[in-house]
């Protein structure tokens, strides 16, 4: 066991080093390819050769790209210092890196957003979870009933609805018509849970739609396939009730599925809601992220990108142990 | 008069499936007396697992399953029974074992806690620890060694052998009247297979329960079974007192089926006869005998055969065949017999 | 150069410097016309011309909003306008604009300084006076270093990029300063351009006359820095305050907003320009601009600092409701947005065939493009916003006004040209900018009615300098029309127009004069300019330069720019600044109290 | 690729056997003897709502294909702009719903006049062209690599399984944004349009290929031990031969509902990156890009959001739906 979690973070890492790398390589070949310099693009008067090369040397561009890599990953580790001026900017260590266009490091930049898409990701994730699996459970145990019918309809128009569509589509409905809704602008949990509530609830109920439609369809499908196994039948057999069966029996193998796509669904989503973020302004990693690939932000990418693959990564760690716990079959090893 | 044990009125089983209406079970009758053996043999897709299943009311819980016909179990009648008083007798009364016990025992609780889950719900005064022994206690008896230990392993970690022996402790825990044994032995190499069979019967002569003995594989029937049942697509084609049918079989089917079984008694035979041709779809039985298609004999009887379905005749020993009793004979002592 | 960044910077927002179309009274459009102006009374575009809700009633909070974020506080650093009409309330200069609407706005005043400078016969050297107890916001005193001291931190480019760097093309003089923090001089003040004789005294050494001198010493960056709090590129997060509002400690969050309080140690008499009057600002940096659109209407914001106009919704109830309307403004923003006509590309070498474009454009469509008459501006017909001093809001020689294609004149022009079949061209579009790439789709649209068939490409915008800045670059691709915007740092004819047709500021990278237009005659009229102390003639010669561009057919201007505004009703001083396009924010109070 | 919708990152893993359950016995037995084909067509004919959805793609394409020509007899010129259709003071459409008339048959689009009937009709062209060619991509790059890995076994198994894992691990969506947004415009000879298709088509196809790859490997690893594999290996016919004999026609029944799946995900992707603003450049018109259009003015004109949005939609549900029907009427193990 203890082996076994060894291998898996150092698998993990080794995962999120191969990430990083690549992303590194990419958006570094980027201004290579697009023939722009990032200096000039930090730097108020390009004419100065010498101020373009004060500011390369800053941001370490002169180095290889195996240097600057390497940096990156000290400045994880141990943190890194950053020349400033007349002053040294220490970067404490996880350190993601400095935005240069926004004079700011990115870790706690980055930490900063990170609450929004906390929220987001968490309050959907209970929704979606509760909607998604309890209207395909009540459709596989109704299967072809008019509920499973209109379940699987609703469900199957869910997954065909993109998000930037939803979104604005209910915006449009509860917040201009209704009125229901105020206009979103993100409150901190901390500063009014009401508030914070209110202004969640619109994105939360349109990313968890669009997952609970998925949800429904695969728990659907779980179950059906749980509920023609044959120890379903040896329960029945046995004399248990339905509600045992179905309860303890179907659910437990039924959902266990549904528990790995889960975390990685979440994992996913930690790292940021690209489009739910757009689509109703929250300044969450994603949003974040979006805004940083169109200013050329390179540390801001590069953070992001740490983040969310290390969301995934610890994603996938956390259903492998917690699949083992709950099925006995598998073997960590 | 009383009636049987077990006694079952022209059942009929049914199939609503996209594909059109799967006919499983039609019109089978027979009865079982208690502290009997009744083996119930045909191909697969015969309907012998779907009429078991009827008899525990498991396709009640099937939306697009239709039973009709008699079930009488210790003079009650559970086809129209309700779904209560099935299931109080489902795993009490009348209890199985199936066939692969690998995926017919749950994978993520352990052997102990599922047989003791099947007693309390038929002992609900009963507390957890007084179920725990008596579950060890049904391990013991089935032969499963260190049964206290191996309570609290899962299925997986189970071989073959024992998987199955514990199937049987969780089906026998509530003392069943009538056991039913959906091939208990086809998932087992031969040596455990033979294992297997003496310890139901032992526990059956133990128990007095009433037993059917579901298999294709004749052998098993030979050994345990009082009557035999042989089913064709979906009906009963010939049934009679173990001896008696195995030997003066009635059936051109159930020829076939001798001639398929292995014989240890015999010297190295040239080959194996397996009964040509494949089951018949059970959503468009061929017309009249629907054995027609594969039987040899089919041409012999005129158009019968093809269009008139054969009906169940005979006394104890009774076949549904459209060649006359004496034809059959006479095919029987010539041409098998001997190649048996 | 500096510029770019200008209009990189400012355009992205949409704001600018400029002048008011009432300012000059120019004003062709009715939507500019007030409802009793001048009786301090909330009117459609009363504060165009007039100081909306006159008071004196200090305290309270103003709840400014904004959908973007400051680029930088470091007052070297930023270059939006909104941030640099921010500075007013914490940054000082040697002098600042005036606090009035209208034309009475452009006048500097001296701020740090006692009087304006003394300035020598040759109009090379600038002597100030400081005014005495004029503090820090620690309480120490500002002195002439600590004014040096900010002016130096500019040249340290490679440490405090973004702001305009004009100071260092006219102060460094071939000394090739570096900035303090490379200085070897013991005190950090090595720029020799500069003089201190004493701490009340600063005097600059000109190479050259330059009569626009003074409006780059009203820029922020022109303001004191405490050489001990400066921490280089980190002063950002802490800039000292020098005048009647310090940040509050912590305030400054990146993508959130900023909070000012009273600087306990600014002295209101020392302080001619700026009223003070609420105790606490409160900056709200906002993702969701629709959210502020209707906080504003709600009145639980007091302004959008953006300045840049509502979304589509909110201007639409706006228009439509006349209470509402009623504090609403739709100031010129000072921006022109235009295409320019690459020389360097065939077939725009041939004036005719650069006329042809300009006559098939659809000088309606492009309007709308930009948003229609009120949300994005009126039709431009020339080079010169209508209401820096050397405009002719009448000049049209294109006649644009009348506001469809003028396909038989283009016609002609391809006939002249040699082309009468048309030609393929490309156009060359921001991506990030969704009202530029419309106007290149509506350009685009109408050149095809002439068989001038334009490609649209569209480029990464942050790299502007180096796609449509890069004279090399636009030759190679073929950018024969590149689609930009301009706004002056500097309300002047030199300083909206030089960096679009002075020759001499052609350059390989960061380049603005798009067309590069190369007359001399041009070059010449600025220099002209450049000497010239008397306004009403400098203003002569800025027309003419307008005339000259115009004629050469190197723009073909879409839009003056407009922003409709909405102000909160409980604010009181409301004008709009022409320095700015925008409200004078140190001025605004709250009349409730809150 | 799973980016689309934001959408659950493991899309239906356990999809083939969906609604497998129930009567297997039987039935599985009843209808046997008949080729995989004919039971596949016969289930498939039955299901109305899956035929629904094959006929609505039919007609999707036909408007595709069809595109110059309905816009020639029904519409305008997608670039054509009409001033006179717009409210002078806000840029905005006269009329209700958009300005839906009979010249003007869904309205058209604020600030430009241009026919919104003539713009989706070729936004479909790009949304379906980008999403056939990509899911295209993916199923060839899937195919070749789940046959490599499941076939070969060892180190390439091993190779190929971490480098599908690792894509699946990745941010994809700020991925392609990144690259197609530093992709140049005009490229290949093509015109800025197709390249961007191109582009598109590469970038979507791409990420999407380790979805097909996984499914490819477990069939292939599957088959690989079945009898006819081994009756073949046994009787010496060489690797090739087998994959291409053996392996591959048992294979089609996946790939091709794969294929079918990954296209409406493939539509979202196409028209999340245009809603993005990274898609298919103006003035061509693209459903993601008329959705991001109609961001800053859908509440005062609804319609010019409904619209695009309604189409993905409806083309996203037609796929879905007659690729749900094609799965279960291949997967011999469903109903």
């Amino acid at each position: 066991m203890v082996a076994y979690l060894i291998r898996r973070l150092i698998n993990a890492v080794l995962t999120l080093l191969v990430v990083t790398l690549v992303t590194f390589g990419i958006f570094f070949m980027v201004p290579k390819l697009t023939g722009s310099d990032p200096a000039l693009l930090y730097i108020g008067k390009t004419a100065d050769k010498v101020a373009v090369e004060g500011i390369r040397e800053k941001m370490g561009l002169s180095d290889p790209i195996l240097v600057q890599y390497g940096k990156f990953l000290k400045g994880i580790v141990a943190g890194r210092d950053y020349a400033n001026g007349p002053d040294v900017q220490h970067c404490d260590a996880p350190c993601l890196g400095y935005s240069f266009k926004t004079e700011q490091e990115v870790t706690p930049l980055l930490m900063d957003d990170l609450p929004v898409t906390l929220s987001l990701a968490l309050g959907a994730a209970i929704l979606w979870l509760i909607g998604g699996v309890t209207a395909g459970v009540i459709s596989a145990l109704r299967k072809g009933s008019i509920p499973d019918r209109a379940v699987m309809f609703i469900a199957l128009a869910g997954v065909s609805l993109p998000i930037y569509f939803t979104g604005l589509l209910s915006k449009q409905i509860f917040v201009n018509w209704l009125g229901w809704l105020p206009e979103g602008n993100y409150v901190p949990f901390l500063e009014s849970p009401s508030e914070w509530f209110i202004q969640m609830l619109l994105p939360w109920i349109t990313l968890a739609f669009l997952f609970a439609a998925t949800y429904a369809r695969l728990t659907r499908a779980n179950m059906l396939e749980t509920l023609g196994e044959d120890y379903i039948r040896t329960a029945r057999a046995k004399g248990l009730t339905e509600r045992i069966v179905i309860g303890k029996h179907a659910l437990r193998s039924g959902l266990t599925p549904i528990v790995t796509i889960f975390g990685l669904d979440l994992g996913a989503l930690l790292g940021g809601a690209v489009l739910t973020e757009a689509v109703f302004n929250l300044r969450g990693l994603g949003y974040q992220a979006l805004q940083a690939i169109r200013g050329n932000d390179l540390p801001v990418i590069l953070g992001v990108t740490m983040i969310a693959a290390f969301f995934i990564v610890i994603a996938n760690l956390v259903v492998d142990l917690v699949y083992s716990a709950i099925d006995p079959r598998v073997r960590l090893g | 008069m009383s009636r049987p044990f077990l006694e079952v009125k022209d059942l009929n089983v049914r199939f609503e499936t996209d594909d059109g209406i799967v006919q499983a079970v039609t019109d089978s009758s027979f009865s079982l007396e208690a502290g009997k053996t009744l083996g119930i043999v045909g191909e697969s897709g015969s309907g012998k697992s779907v009429t078991s299943l009827a008899l525990l009311g498991l396709h009640r819980t099937r939306s697009n399953a239709k039973v009709t016909g008699e079930i009488w179990l210790d003079e009650q009648e559970l086809v129209s029974a309700s779904d209560a008083d099935v299931r109080g007798l489902r795993g009490g009364k009348m209890s199985m074992i199936f066939q692969d016990p690998l995926s017919a025992m749950h994978p993520y609780f352990t052997v102990g806690s599922q047989i003791v889950e099947a007693y309390r719900v038929h002992h609900p005064g009963v507390n957890k620890k007084v179920a725990r022994e008596r579950a060890i206690d049904m391990l013991a008896r089935v032969g499963i060694p260190q049964p206290a230990r191996r309570f609290n392993d899962y299925a997986h970690q189970f071989s073959g052998g024992m998987r199955q022996r514990a199937m049987i402790a969780m089906a026998l825990v509530n003392d069943p009247k009538l056991l039913i044994a959906d091939e208990p032995t086809t998932a087992l190499d031969v040596t455990v297979q033979a294992q297997i069979l003496d310890l139901i019967r032992d526990l059956q002569a133990e128990f007095g329960s009433a037993v059917i003995m579901i298999t294709h594989d004749l052998g098993v029937v030979a050994e345990l079974a009082d009557e035999v049942l042989v089913m064709y697509g979906g009906k009963v084609i010939e049934k009679g007192p173990t001896i008696d049918l195995f030997q003066r079989p009635q059936h051109p089917y159930t020829w076939g089926l001798l001639g398929s079984m292995p014989r240890l008694d015999r010297e190295v035979r040239d080959r194996l006869i397996p009964v040509k041709g494949s089951p018949p779809s059970l959503i468009n039985l061929p017309s009249g005998c629907a054995f027609h298609p594969r039987c040899p004999y089919a041409g012999r009887n005129g158009d019968r055969s093809f269009t008139e379905v054969p009906v169940l005749t005979g006394g104890v020993h009774s076949v549904a065949c459209h060649m006359p009793p004496e034809e059959r004979n006479r095919l029987f002592q010539e041409d098998i017999a001997p190649n048996l | 150069m500096s510029r770019k960044t200008r209009a990189i910077a400012a355009a992205g927002v949409a704001l600018a410097l400029g002048l008011t179309t009432a300012a000059c009274g120019g004003s062709k459009s009715d939507d500019n016309k007030t409802s009793g102006s001048g009786n301090g009374k909330s009117a459609y575009n009363a504060a165009i011309t007039s100081v909306v809700n006159p008071s004196t009633t200090k305290g309270g909070t103003l709840n400014l909003w904004s959908a973007q974020d400051a680029d930088f506080w470091d007052p070297a650093r930023g270059y939006y306008a909104f941030v640099w009409n921010l500075n007013r309330l914490y940054t000082r200069k040697l002098v600042d604009y005036a606090s009035a609407p209208e034309k009475p706005g452009l006048e500097l005043q001296p701020d740090l300084a006692s009087a304006l400078p003394e300035i020598s016969a040759d109009k090379k050297t600038y002597t100030f006076k400081l005014k005495s107890g004029i503090k820090f916001d620690d309480g120490t005193p500002i002195t002439s270093k600590d004014i040096k001291y900010g002016i130096e931190r500019i040249f340290a480019q490679d440490v405090l990029p973004g702001g305009p760097v004009y100071l260092i093309d006219i102060l460094d003089q071939g000394q090739g300063y570096k900035g303090p923090y490379k200085d070897t001089d013991p005190n950090k003040l090595g720029l020799k351009t500069v003089e201190t004789p004493d701490d009340s005294t600063i005097v600059f050494h000109l190479k050259e006359p330059k009569s626009d001198f003074l409006y780059l010493l009203a820029m922020p960056g022109a303001g004191p820095v405490p050489q001990k709090r400066d921490k280089g590129a980190q002063y950002n997060a802490a800039p000292a305050s020098s005048g009647p509002y310090m940040f509050k400690e912590g305030s400054i969050q990146p993508g959130k907003g900023a909070m000012w309080v009273r600087n306990p140690n600014w002295d209101a008499s020392t302080d001619t320009i700026r009223k003070a009057l609420p105790d606490q600002i409160n900056l709200t940096v906002t993702t969701n601009a629709e959210d502020m659109d209707s906080r504003l209407i709600a009145g639980t914001a007091d302004l959008d600092v953006g300045q840049t106009g509502v979304q589509a919704a909110s201007r639409t109830k706006i228009l439509q409701d006349p209470t509402l309307k009623a504090n609403a403004d739709t100031p010129t923003t000072g921006f022109i947005r235009y295409a320019a006509l690459s020389t360097n590309v065939a077939p725009f070498d041939n004036i005719d065939c650069r006329k042809a474009v300009i006559y098939a454009a659809d000088p309606t469509s492009l309007q709308t493009a930009r948003g229609g008459p009120i949300a994005g501006g009126d039709i431009g017909t020339s080079m010169l916003p209508p209401n820096i001093a050397g405009s002719d809001t009448k000049y049209d020689p294109f006649n644009r006004l009348q506001g469809k294609p003028q396909a038989e004149e283009a016609k002609k022009a391809l006939t002249a040209c040699g082309k009468p079949n048309g030609f393929d061209t490309k156009i060359a579009v921001r991506n990030n900018k969704p009202a530029e790439v419309k106007t290149a789709e509506a350009l685009q649209a109408a050149l095809k009615a002439v068989g001038i068939n334009a490609a649209i490409e569209q480029y990464d915008g942050g790299n502007i300098s180096s796609v449509i800045g890069a004279p090399d670059n636009v030759k190679s691709k073929g950018y024969g029309i590149e689609i930009a915007g301009w706004g002056a740092d500097y309300p002047t004819g030199s300083g909206y127009l030089q960096p679009l047709a002075d020759s001499r500021f052609i350059l390989n990278n960061g380049n603005y004069n798009l067309p590069l237009i190369k007359d001399t005659s041009i070059d010449a009229l600025f220099d002209q300019a450049a000497g010239e102390t008397d306004a009403t003639k400098a203003a002569d010669v800025y027309s003419q330069i307008n005339h000259k561009i115009m004629e050469g057919a190197y723009y073909l201007p879409f839009v003056v720019d407009k922003a409709l505004n909405y102000r909160n009703p409980r604010l009181t001083n409301v004008y709009i600044h022409d320095a700015f396009g925008m409200v004078d924010f140190q001025a605004l109070g709250v009349s409730d109290g809150k | 690729m799973s980016l689309g919708p934001e959408a659950s990152v493991t899309d239906e893993e356990s999809a083939l056997t969906a609604d497998a359950a129930e009567v297997r016995g039987p039935a599985e037995k009843a209808i046997a003897g008949r080729s995989l084909k004919q039971i596949a067509w016969r289930r498939l004919k039955k299901d109305k709502v899956a035929l629904g959805g094959a006929c609505v793609v039919i007609f999707l394409i036909l408007i595709a294909i069809l595109a110059p020509l309905l816009t020639k007899w029904f519409g305008h010129p997608i670039d054509e702009f009409h001033n006179e259709t717009l409210d002078p003071t806000f840029g905005t459409p006269k009329g209700a719903f958009g300005g839906i008339s009979t010249e003007f048959l869904f309205g058209v689009e604020p600030d430009s006049g241009r026919d919104i009937f003539s713009r989706v009709l070729y936004g479909a062209q790009t949304s379906l062209t980008v999403a056939f060619l990509s899911a295209l991509v993916s199923t060839i790059l899937g195919v070749i690599f789940g046959l490599a890995a499941g076939f070969l076994g060892g180190w390439v198994d091993a190779t190929i399984s971490r480098v599908m894992d690792f894509l699946l691990a990745f941010p994809q969506l700020l991925f392609s944004i990144a690259l197609v947004s530093v992709l140049p415009y005009e490229m290949l000879g093509l015109n800025a349009r197709w390249s961007r298709v191109a582009v598109l088509v590469c970038v979507i196809g791409f990420f999407g290929w380790p979805y097909i790859g996984r499914i490819v490997r477990g069939q292939t690893l599957s088959l690989r031990e079945r009898e006819f594999v081994e009756a073949a290996r046994s009787m010496g016919a060489r690797s090739p031969r087998i994959l291409m004999r053996e392996l591959l026609p048992n294979l089609a029944a996946p790939i091709l509902v794969y294929t079918t799946l990954i296209i409406p995900t493939n539509i979202l992707t196409e028209a999340a990156l245009s809603f993005l603003g990274v898609g298919i450049p103006p003035p061509n018109p693209s459903w993601g890009g008329m959705l991001s259009s109609a961001v800053p003015v859908y509440q005062i004109d609804p319609m010019f959001m409904i619209i695009p949005g309604t189409l993905i939609f409806i083309t996203v549900l037609a796929f879905n739906l007659f690729g749900d029907g094609l799965r279960d009427a291949l997967d011999p193990k469903a109903r």
